[in-house]
């Protein structure tokens, strides 16, 4: 019986497990970047489809629309790869010379010096501004609505006391705008921690990567415990893992909304 | 009223408001159609007039959050810049008319006190923010505001947990801390109760008395003619009738005045 | 010193698997080890799926792939290889012990590949028609549905095979006949990358001569070689 | 341009099986929901907590670890119970488990869609149908049903939309069998091939947006129809709240 | 009211509903404290009180739209059969409920139409639905009705687009076409404009003087006068006063309900 334990504990902090319990950091990573990202530009595309002038609107509306019009994983497969390339035309553009486009025997980049090194730290950050870009897309529908739930009475006499319109901005309209937001950005910091599942898909050696190799079959002894195919379980315990952090989520956004409710929940809820 | 301070201010006779031929549409709706007034430094004017007259239009103008299609606004001799013509007339100097504004103490019929923040953070807002004034002056001249309209208990409440008159006292004292030229006022107990709109008209008395300037949109008869200098009675867009209170409501020329009168003592 | 990055799938054991530590292990490893100690190099390793590990070697993450990767015509249209480091070798059928497969004239069956390889290619071109042809995405993967009774047979590289028919005691058989393709395993390098192979092609040449490949394979794949000893 | 019509045509074949994913799940998800939702909103703690556990587990979970998880749970049965029974090629097919995980995917996201319109159905409307003597079954078919489906349509649209964006992910999880590709495997594989990013995911996004608007618009029609006893009908709105 | 119908209802006193010793609580709040009254055949009987009496409790207990937690209700002299007790207790027999329930047309204060039905289908759903008469001849009885409450035109408008004196005649022709043994109205007017009030109170006078069994709580003591044979008072949840209108009207005893005329005429 304590011959199992000591077997099972040792086999759990193998070094395997252990790196994939590391890993668990890069899905937090992506997670809390991407969902401040996600904040900023649905700040951004919400500022852009409230503006006077017709074309900033329009790419605001053009953004929030054709990006929920994909599915996220496309835009994940696609973004990072499509910056990378976008890049990489960029330093071609500036450093290749004609001979080095000639040595070139590849169909990209254009010469051997433009070429750009993506490791896990690059894919990380681009996975979360992906997920950023296509979350803020989201959060610019919610925080556009927002925005216009504020009682116009509220901005009217922050004009009518002489506020110019960058302190009408911060200190009324956005300090306002989070109450009525956060249950929608609630929503879509739900879907970001969903879809950081999708790390593994760039190459990066996520929670889930792990999951697979570690429970895939294995028959060799030289490679560690000759097991048959136990990745359900493994997938289990992920599975548990991303309905107990949705969980904690939706308490910790509940405190926060009291918090930030404070004078005007009482509207938001009557 | 003090005598010395209203002796001094009809003597002056500077204008601090003077409005000159204003018109303002919304859409095909004609709601002002030439309006000109001044109020002199202390004096009380009161504008009167049927639902839909353009009472809170012509306000709202003298502050510009409605721009008049044409006239001009003057306010302590400065006229108000501004630019095109018709609807796409625009304020034309973004600075000037902060600097105007924050010597123009609104107060609005439902209050529109800032609800994310306290009561006394209210009243110091615009005096820190607008005005830039030290914090610790702000501060105890923003509780001595408070204290005036008799609300001081509730500095550190926020606007939802107040009750509507004491909100708009609240506002009140947003208002004069900014150390207004004048006070404008669109109809500020039209959203209480009758016994909230007591304690709001006594502290408006106060302030009446005191000398203050000041321009108040009212349904109040009543309080109307005991605290104006000066009564002006809209009807659909221009000023039908113009005086003194004694000679708006005791020596009525106008039908349409009679008629209003009639109707606002029936209600 | 130089550092070369080198990517691998690390879910081919032995060639290439992770090590109860985490960290990449295997046949290559200790030979891409060796020829970077041989070529004066500093070698980093890097795992990543088999499915994109072409697309990324062109995008420039790393420089060299040594994944059980066979020389084709057709990926050195895309990429170049160095000299092979384990010979030609015949893909093979395994299937649960007792099942009466018969892959010269396998038809209605369930023929289990990993996406992307030399036999998955060849299952779909010749086999498709008759069976069904199932790709994974790593070959851990198929080797789980056979396991569990979902595949008829995979068809894989023979040197990843035979240990797992070893290990497995009698319930895993080879059926029917060995099929030749490709040309032995070699490193995938960048076709501008003719330095770099080179490195690589001499070292391979030294370690060949030297005795170490075989050495390797013999200590990775029992009952292997000698392929090149002189 | 002309590679851009071709490369159009050749995702033709390939978007027919993301359709099909949605298709073949849409339906019984559906119906599944229904239940789940009365469950929900059932007096019965019993099955009121296993139809709150079920709806929360699927929707506060990835459809991607669902995938894997169920397949290789499946997987896990295939000697004991499928293969004896003759079914381990019908289960274990992707075109199969695919639609049986969005199937319970879908039905726990509608499902709350339904439970929230339950909740919003007019009160007295039903007091009515019970004061004139109809039954349960009576009450529920002639009148929460109609009311129900009215105010889920709009939020029920959005989930079908993304139901169908959620097929993207079906091949990355499960075994390709045969030349059966959906769009996104379709993708990368020409991507893999040629290393042109812009045009093969451009392509497959323009076959994503194409078909979400003709559902948008199908769904549309019926919305009309289904408000017709409004003065004047809003319209349909792409507005999604909540998503996998 | 037609003379030989109203004798033969008098002549027979069979008592169409019948409660006896009606008790019900919410939590802690008991509404109803025992109460007892019958409604014979062709009778129209008012309830009236002060909100919160528990007028619409004891409506709603008559069709069990509430159980009450003890006491007894017979319809057409069959008890309706409950089982448990207080707050436990339920209907015991689904069956003869539902076949008790279309025997007693509601008429709820809000109307309650079916929105997703037209004026017609709505009138014709419970005959269709929960009696299965045959189409045809509900469709002409269905028109028929709507002819008497004088909707004919809307047959085939939504609810939605009538005004609310139209649906509240609309609701009285979906009760009249179950061919109810009695008639309940919930404050049938309350939420109507005074307009639209006079319409539907008109409709319910006409059904008074055809001689239907009818209960209804309503505010207005001028209509209770004029139309009901007998009125009953709740107060807090018993029976303070009962009689016929020239009695509970006429020659007040209770001072309780003095009072409560006294604010109702003053409303
Ligand atoms: N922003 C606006 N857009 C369109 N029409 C407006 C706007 N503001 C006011 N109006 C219209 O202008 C007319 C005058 O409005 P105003 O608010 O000035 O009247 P008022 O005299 O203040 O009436 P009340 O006593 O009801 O407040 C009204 O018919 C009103 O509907
Ligand atoms: N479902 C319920 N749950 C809890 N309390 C209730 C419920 N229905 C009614 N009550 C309470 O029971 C009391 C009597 O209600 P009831 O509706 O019968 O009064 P009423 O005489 O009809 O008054 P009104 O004239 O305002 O309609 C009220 O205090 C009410 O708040
Ligand atoms: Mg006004
Ligand atoms: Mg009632």
């Amino acid at each position: 019986m304590s011959e199992d334990i000591a077997f099972w504990l040792s086999y759990l902090t193998n070094g395997k497990h252990l790196t994939w319990y590391a890993s668990f950091q890069f899905t937090i990573f992506a997670a809390l970047f991407g969902g401040t990202l996600a904040v900023v530009f649905g700040l951004i595309g919400a500022t852009l489809k409230n503006s006077r002038f017709f074309p900033l609107r329009l790419i605001g509306t053009i953004y929030s629309s054709i990006v929920r019009g994909v599915p996220d994983v496309l835009f994940f497969l696609f973004f990072p790869l499509a910056f990378e390339q976008t890049v990489e035309w960029f330093i071609a553009s500036q450093v290749c010379t004609p001979e080095l486009i000639a040595a070139q025997s590849a169909a990209w980049p254009p010469c051997k010096e433009a070429n750009w090194f993506l490791g896990t730290p690059e894919y990380l950050i681009l996975a979360s501004v992906s997920l950023g870009l296509v979350y803020g897309a989201f959060a610019t529908n919610v925080i556009h609505g927002a925005l216009r739930s504020v009682p116009k009475g509220q901005l009217e006499a922050a004009r009518a006391y002489g506020m110019s319109a960058s302190q009408l901005l911060w200190r009324v309209h956005i300090r306002q705008m989070w109450v009525y937001a956060l249950p929608g950005l609630s929503n879509v910091w739900m879907l970001i921690i969903k879809a950081t599942s999708l790390l593994s898909l760039l190459q990066i050696a996520d929670i889930v990567l792990w999951a697979d190799r570690l429970g895939a079959p294995n028959f060799l002894p030289a490679v560690g415990l000759v097991h048959e195919d136990w990745r359900w379980r493994y997938y289990l315990v992920l599975f548990l893992f991303y309905i107990l952090v949705t969980l904690l989520s939706e308490k910790a956004f509940e405190a926060i909304m009291r918090r930030a409710g404070r004078g005007i929940l009482s509207e938001v809820r009557g | 009223m003090n005598m010395a301070q209203a002796a001094a201010a009809v003597a002056e006779k500077w204008p601090v408001v003077a409005i000159r031929d204003l018109h303002k549409s919304f859409g095909k709706l004609e709601v002002l159609k030439g309006i000109s007034f001044a109020a002199s430094e202390g004096e009380v004017v009161s504008l009167i007039g049927s639902s839909g007259s353009g009472k809170s239009t012509m306000l709202r103008c003298i502050n510009m959050l409605e721009v008049p299609d044409s006239g001009s606004v003057a306010i302590d001799g400065e006229e108000i810049k501004l630019h095109g013509a018709g609807p796409h007339r625009q304020i034309a100097d973004e600075g000037q008319i902060r600097r105007i504004r924050s010597e123009l103490g609104m107060v609005f019929q439902s209050f529109n006190l800032w609800a994310h923040l306290t009561i006394l953070e209210n009243v110091m807002e615009a005096p820190l923010i607008v005005q830039k004034r030290a914090h610790g002056e702000v501060r105890e001249e923003a509780l001595a505001m408070l204290a005036k309209v008799g609300i001081s208990e509730k500095a550190d409440a926020y606007p939802a947990q107040l009750s509507g008159g004491q909100q708009q006292r609240a506002a009140i004292a947003r208002a004069l801390c900014i150390n207004p030229r004048v006070m404008l006022f669109d109809e500020p107990t039209s959203a209480l109760d009758p016994e909230l709109e007591v304690e709001v008209l006594r502290v408006i008395k106060v302030l009446a008395d005191e000398g203050r300037t000041m321009i108040l949109v009212t349904h109040d008869m009543e309080f109307a003619r005991s605290v104006s200098d000066r009564v002006i009675f809209l009807h659909q867009g221009m000023i039908e009738e113009e005086g003194t209170p004694e000679q708006v409501f005791g020596a009525t020329k106008s039908t349409r005045l009679k008629q209003f009168l009639n109707a606002a003592s029936h209600e | 010193q130089e550092t070369v990055r080198i990517a691998t799938e690390g879910a081919y054991a032995p060639w290439n698997f992770l090590d109860d530590s985490g960290a990449p292990a295997g046949f290559e490893i200790d030979l891409g080890n060796a020829i970077c100690a041989q070529a004066g190099l500093t070698c980093e390793w890097i795992t990543n799926d088999w499915d994109s590990i072409i697309p990324n070697l062109l995008a420039g993450n790393y420089d060299v792939i040594m994944a059980g990767m066979s020389i084709t015509d057709e990926r050195l249209e895309t990429i170049d290889f160095t000299q092979n480091y384990f010979p030609p070798d015949p893909s093979k059928f395994i299937a649960a012990a007792g099942s009466d497969i018969d892959p010269s004239a396998l038809e209605g069956k369930r023929v289990g590949v990993q996406g992307g390889t030399i036999q998955a290619a060849y299952a779909e071109e010749n086999l498709g028609a008759t069976n069904t042809v199932v790709s994974f995405g790593t070959a851990d993967q198929a080797m789980a549905d056979l396991a569990a009774g979902n595949l008829d047979t995979i068809l894989a590289d023979g040197a990843y095979l035979e240990p797992v028919v070893t290990a497995s005691g009698g319930a895993m058989e080879f059926v029917g006949e060995d099929v030749m393709i490709g040309d032995g395993v070699g490193a995938g390098v960048r076709k501008d990358e003719a330095e770099l192979k080179a490195t690589f092609n001499d070292a391979l040449t030294a370690l060949k001569a030297d005795g170490t490949v075989d050495k390797l394979i013999a200590q990775w794949f029992e009952g292997r070689g000698p392929y090149f000893a002189e | 341009m002309e590679r851009l019509f071709q490369e159009i045509a050749l995702f033709g074949p390939a978007v027919a099986f993301n359709i099909y994913f949605a298709a073949a799940s849409i339906p019984i998800g559906f119906i599944f929901a229904v239940f789940l939702a009365l469950g929900k909103a059932s007096p019965n703690p019993l099955m009121s907590r296993l139809s709150r556990g079920y709806i929360y587990a699927f929707r506060g979970s990835p459809l991607f670890i669902q995938f894997f998880m169920l397949y290789s749970l499946a997987l896990s049965f295939n000697v004991s119970i499928w293969k004896p029974m003759g079914l381990s090629w019908f289960v274990l097919h992707p075109l199969f488990i695919g639609p049986l995980v969005l199937t319970l995917n879908t039905a726990a996201y509608t499902a709350e869609i339904f439970y929230g319109a339950l909740r919003a159905v007019p009160r007295g409307e039903v007091e009515a149908a019970r004061a004139y003597g109809m039954s349960r079954s009576q009450q529920f078919r002639r009148v929460i049903w109609p009311n129900l489906i009215r105010l889920a349509w709009p939020a029920y649209t959005n989930e079908v939309v993304f139901l169908f964006h959620a097929t993207a992910i079906v091949y990355f999880a499960l075994p390709v069998i045969g030349q059966q590709k959906d769009l996104m495997i379709t993708a990368k594989e020409l991507f893999e091939r040629d290393y042109n990013a812009f045009l093969h995911f451009s392509v497959a996004a323009l076959w994503f947006l194409a078909v979400s608007l003709v559902v948008f618009f199908l769904f549309g029609l019926v919305y009309r129809r289904l408000m017709r006893h409004m003065p004047a009908a809003p319209g349909l709105r792409f507005a999604p709240k909540w998503l996998r």
